[in-house]
């Protein structure tokens, strides 16, 4: 056990909204005063979603925004199967218990030089998160935000808002921004030179990207992973991520956010 | 309910599970509690009977690569492979934790595993050696034996038999042997001749799930182990046949979620209920069947928690 | 989504389950389907590749008392008991319906039952007798054996080897064998040597439901047969390891609801997919995979379902 | 398969209304036009609640009206477990659908003599469709009706509504109409003699009082029979009820409603 950290615990929420913010994806907000400022971005949630006993796993989500203030939290997610579909249809004032904190938070460093956060898809919520620590830390940051078609893209205004410097879009199909993948975004800022630090949330096979591309511009890069996950806290084995020195770790407690060298891609 | 003991304070709660001297009859699965501590943050882990932690080998073993979970109608799958780090890690990375946990009155169980008799041999011994704290050991006999092609070291009454005999003399405590879902009444009477304490079962149900677009497992392995609450009926009629073929205590598991699924299992004759993957998805449930099977003994009119164990009528 | 094949149209869904020549893989599970004409008013029987009737003995059976049936999780348990009028009363009442089914290109499998070799061929002798125009008989040995204290007939495979080796000679049709979900591979092999044309499984896994307040079973008797979604992963699982077991062909069921877990049991090596429990609840199910099967193997790229058989990649 | 009746196939419903009525009791009206016309009295219906995947199986309700003009059916039901629970939360405009129609209607015959129709708890709601059918057929009936309380107490209005003479409350605590059992208020009707038919449903053991009074009054009676059931239309062979002559039938396919005589109590 980790002393310094706040134990992951049980938490009752409220839905406060639940509303589409783009195709196929959703934000919800929930209410969790005792939960909210215990969140460090990064961070993630273990939600059950009441209604279908058959179902019996909490589902992982990552957030965007947990506002000690407020005890509000903002979770932006896909819906993609029927858990998220029924997480979907929860109305406000719905009440459900989350597990969290769950994993490890971003980790920046004082005084740190500008940096690039990379969102693919839905990868963007733990990726806004970044963004608001950086800026609440006031390093300098640009972003490169992907999604497959303008209709499903979300975070550019939350990313322009929390103070990117530039936001670079693409689209898989050239719907918005420009066509093509967050990876060659990513390998044109690099290229310019200056950066210190690069945050990533997306695919695999676009995290593997961007652990290639920073390693060879020599700049750091962590990533936030993603497994099929049980309890989100580290009691049952299943979240394995494999590691560059052929060991194991687990994406719940050793991460969700691995430094990208550390991994094998 | 019942008239002679309306109050869940005065019933006595304590079981003796072949030794290990539990305060009540609520333990937890191993491979579903790690080693305890992660369960601080959502209750005293101290308030259960006892806890099974993962099982672990003589020499650290990686277990498979991801994925190693799926989801199946009111179950999950798995396919962990008893990663763990080896007896000797464990022992210091936890140790300090778990002989607190001892001494705040809850007892630890540490199981074993391993791929051949030589294997179970070697981690008992460890175990004993580095280990003197805990109050029982688990064998899982639910690992492939890969000098015989993988087959189950419990799949039959003979080659439970086998390893149950070596490993015997070694342990000084009291000796569980967890079983897997095959051939009950048999196993589980070669496993009480040749000197187990006590029965632990049941272990998931081998399963198989397909991806039928890319044709593949859901799992990185092609099959994995099925367990929650599709598994229960299934597992209190195991230990409903485990309890009537021994006389050793049964350690029941196998989809217990609620109080009344655990009730289940005492009727049917187990001695201990052993909380599995209901501790992933509503993790303060252990520690709350502890009040709620009071309640129910209290409920059922008796004062001493034994007396429903196997109290089944038919 | 394949390109060889984009049109389901396009697709031969034909199989042949060890003789039983089916135009399509979908079959009913034996004390689901009643004897078929129930489900006229649902949709066109004729429309499955088979149908397996209730299992019928030589002589009525009354059943177990109520209740027969309580729901668990994902599922349900039944302890009908094997209840039929035997096979005269069966012929006599549903002969001409069943007769009229084959006519209408829909395979009608009866099922034998027995609680002793000799009940076994008394009832497979008056189907030859008195059902000349079914395409197969399927026998269950999933029946307890009075003469051996309520064990399994098809619990080992000897026992399973013996009513096989009697019945076989008796049986000039494709003979099918239901198995137990229980020692698959061994029983399998044995069912095999002894002249099985094709192997059904899996039969319900015993479970046990009890209500705590009661302290009784949900069921008139202890146990029941657990089937339904939350087997259906296991049973994947057994058909599998019985296809890797022998060469002879697979009727694979449990818990099959919708195509995906058809296609599953198709790709773990069944010929013929057979719905159970879900025509209970969802009683359009069966004619519905037919379709979707077709669909599926389209997306898959081929043009025989057949070249799906088997084929997970693992 | 007895070709003059119905074949029971698969319908869908809609959700009109869906009321409390009573303490745990509702009321749902559904809108079928393609069914309403073709359930007769005494028939039931198997109904899928949707929403949690791991209850499987549907739910047998008898109705209480089923209007061939209106294409609308009237069911009242009991909360009892988590499927009549689901059931009650079923809003306006909900979709679904039921195995219908399922198992035989009440008998009565041309120019009966007069007749009881005796309900217990939840019994009522086919006994109020056999009410209706008395009265459409110009049969004179009486009615009592029996509940555990006062709160628990429906269908009163309905029965006088249909034109029963009277309506003979009892409550378990006398806190409705006299305190007992609906069997003795039976008992007492009978013995002023008259009576040609009793109906009766409720709990079994009611119903075998019943059908113990009519035997001994000498009078006919009919009772809807429950049982756990799969299927409802004589596929799984779960819902067996043992008869007078040593045999069983099945409660879905020869039921629900059987001659009291002919079972073995
Ligand atoms: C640490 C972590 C943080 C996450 N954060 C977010 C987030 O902020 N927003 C968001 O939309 N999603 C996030 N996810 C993914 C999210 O957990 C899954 O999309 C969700 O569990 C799917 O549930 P379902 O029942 O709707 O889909 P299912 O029916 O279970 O599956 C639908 C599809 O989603 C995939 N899937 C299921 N579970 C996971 C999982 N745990 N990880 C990855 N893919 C999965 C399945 O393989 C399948 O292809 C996160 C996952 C992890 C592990
Ligand atoms: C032919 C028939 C007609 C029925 N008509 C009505 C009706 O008009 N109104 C009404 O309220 N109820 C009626 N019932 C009973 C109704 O089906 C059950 O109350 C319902 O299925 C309970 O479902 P549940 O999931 O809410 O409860 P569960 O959680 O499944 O069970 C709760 C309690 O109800 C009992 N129960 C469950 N299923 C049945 C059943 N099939 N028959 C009897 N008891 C059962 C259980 O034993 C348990 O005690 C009828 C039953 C049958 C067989
Ligand atoms: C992720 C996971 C890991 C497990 N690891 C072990 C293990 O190391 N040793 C063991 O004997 N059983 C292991 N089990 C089996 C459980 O201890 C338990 O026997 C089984 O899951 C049935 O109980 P349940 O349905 O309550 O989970 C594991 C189960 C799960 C789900
Ligand atoms: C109510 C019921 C009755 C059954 N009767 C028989 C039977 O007579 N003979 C038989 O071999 N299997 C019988 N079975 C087992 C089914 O044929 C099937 O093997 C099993 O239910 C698994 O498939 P499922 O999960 O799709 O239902 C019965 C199952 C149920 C639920
Ligand atoms: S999800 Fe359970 S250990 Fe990570
Ligand atoms: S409920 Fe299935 S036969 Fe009656």
């Amino acid at each position: 056990m980790d002393d310094t950290k706040t134990p992951t615990g049980l938490h009752e929420v409220t839905v406060v909204t639940n509303e589409p913010v783009a195709d196929g994806l959703m934000r919800v907000v929930l209410s969790a005063p005792d939960l909210a400022f215990r969140l460090a971005p990064g961070q993630f949630l273990n939600v059950y979603v009441p209604g279908d006993a058959s179902q019996i796993l909490r589902i992982p989500l990552s957030f965007s925004r947990a506002d000690a203030s407020t005890g509000k939290i903002e979770i932006v997610y896909a819906v993609v199967g029927d858990g998220t579909r029924r997480l979907s249809e929860m109305p406000r004032g719905s009440v459900t218990t989350v597990v969290a904190p769950c994993g490890n938070p971003w980790r920046t460093s004082a005084g740190q030089g500008r940096s690039v956060v990379v969102a693919g898809g839905v990868g963007i919520t733990p990726i806004v998160a970044c963004a608001g620590l950086l800026a609440e830390r006031e390093i300098a940051f640009d972003a490169v935000v992907g999604a497959q078609t303008a209709g499903r893209l979300w975070g550019v205004d939350a990313l322009s808002g929390l103070g990117a410097g530039t936001v670079a879009v693409t689209t898989d199909d050239g719907s918005a921004g420009r066509a093509g993948f967050t990876t060659d975004a990513l390998a044109e800022l690099l290229a310019a030179g200056g950066y210190a630090q690069v945050y990533a949330c997306g695919p695999e096979v676009m995290m593997a990207g961007v652990a290639r591309i920073c390693r060879e511009a020599g700049v750091a890069c962590q990533v936030s992973m993603e497994r099929m996950m049980c309890c989100g806290f580290g009691a049952c084995g299943t979240c394995n991520v494999a590691m560059a020195d052929g060991t194991y770790q687990s994406c719940c407690k050793d991460g969700p956010v691995f430094d990208a060298e550390e991994v094998a891609w | 309910m019942g008239e002679k003991n309306p109050s869940a304070e005065g019933v006595s709660l304590a079981v003796d599970l072949g030794g290990v001297r539990m305060k009540n009859p609520v333990n937890t699965a191993s491979g579903t509690f790690a080693f305890g501590s992660v369960f601080e943050g959502f209750f005293d882990v101290s308030r259960l009977g006892a806890i099974t932690c993962k099982g672990c080998s003589a020499e650290p073993w990686p277990g498979n690569p991801a994925p190693r979970m799926c989801e199946v109608p009111s179950g999950m799958m798995n396919t962990v492979g008893l990663a763990n780090p080896g007896v000797a890690a464990v022992v210091e990375q936890n140790g300090a934790y778990l002989a607190g946990l001892e001494e705040r009155g809850c007892r630890v169980i540490l199981q074993a595993a391993g791929h051949s008799v030589e294997e179970y041999v070697a981690a008992v011994e460890l175990i004993e050696e580095l280990a003197p704290w805990a109050s029982g050991v688990e064998l899982n006999i639910s690992c492939p034996n890969i000098a015989r092609g993988g087959a189950l070291v419990g799949g039959t009454p003979e080659s439970a038999a086998e390893v149950v005999r070596a490993v015997r003399p070694r342990v000084r405590r009291p000796l569980l042997v967890k079983m897997a879902p095959v051939r009950v009444p048999e196993v589980a009477r070669a496993c009480e001749a040749e000197g187990a304490d006590a029965l632990s079962l049941i272990n998931t149900i081998n399963g198989m799930s397909l991806d039928v677009r890319t044709r593949r497992s859901r799992l990185s392995r092609p099959t994995g182990g099925v367990s929650g609450p599709a598994i229960h009926a299934i597992a209190v009629r195991m230990v409903w046949e485990a309890a009537g073929a021994v006389k050793i205590p049964i350690n029941g598991m196998g989809g217990i979620a609620t109080w009344e699924d655990a009730a289940e299992m005492i009727l049917a004759g187990a001695t201990s209920v052993t909380v599995g993957t209901a501790n992933f998805y509503d993790p303060t449930c252990a520690e709350r069947i502890v009040g709620e099977l009071a309640a129910w003994a209290a409920e059922q009119g008796v004062t001493d928690i034994n007396e429903l164990i196997g109290a089944v009528e038919c």
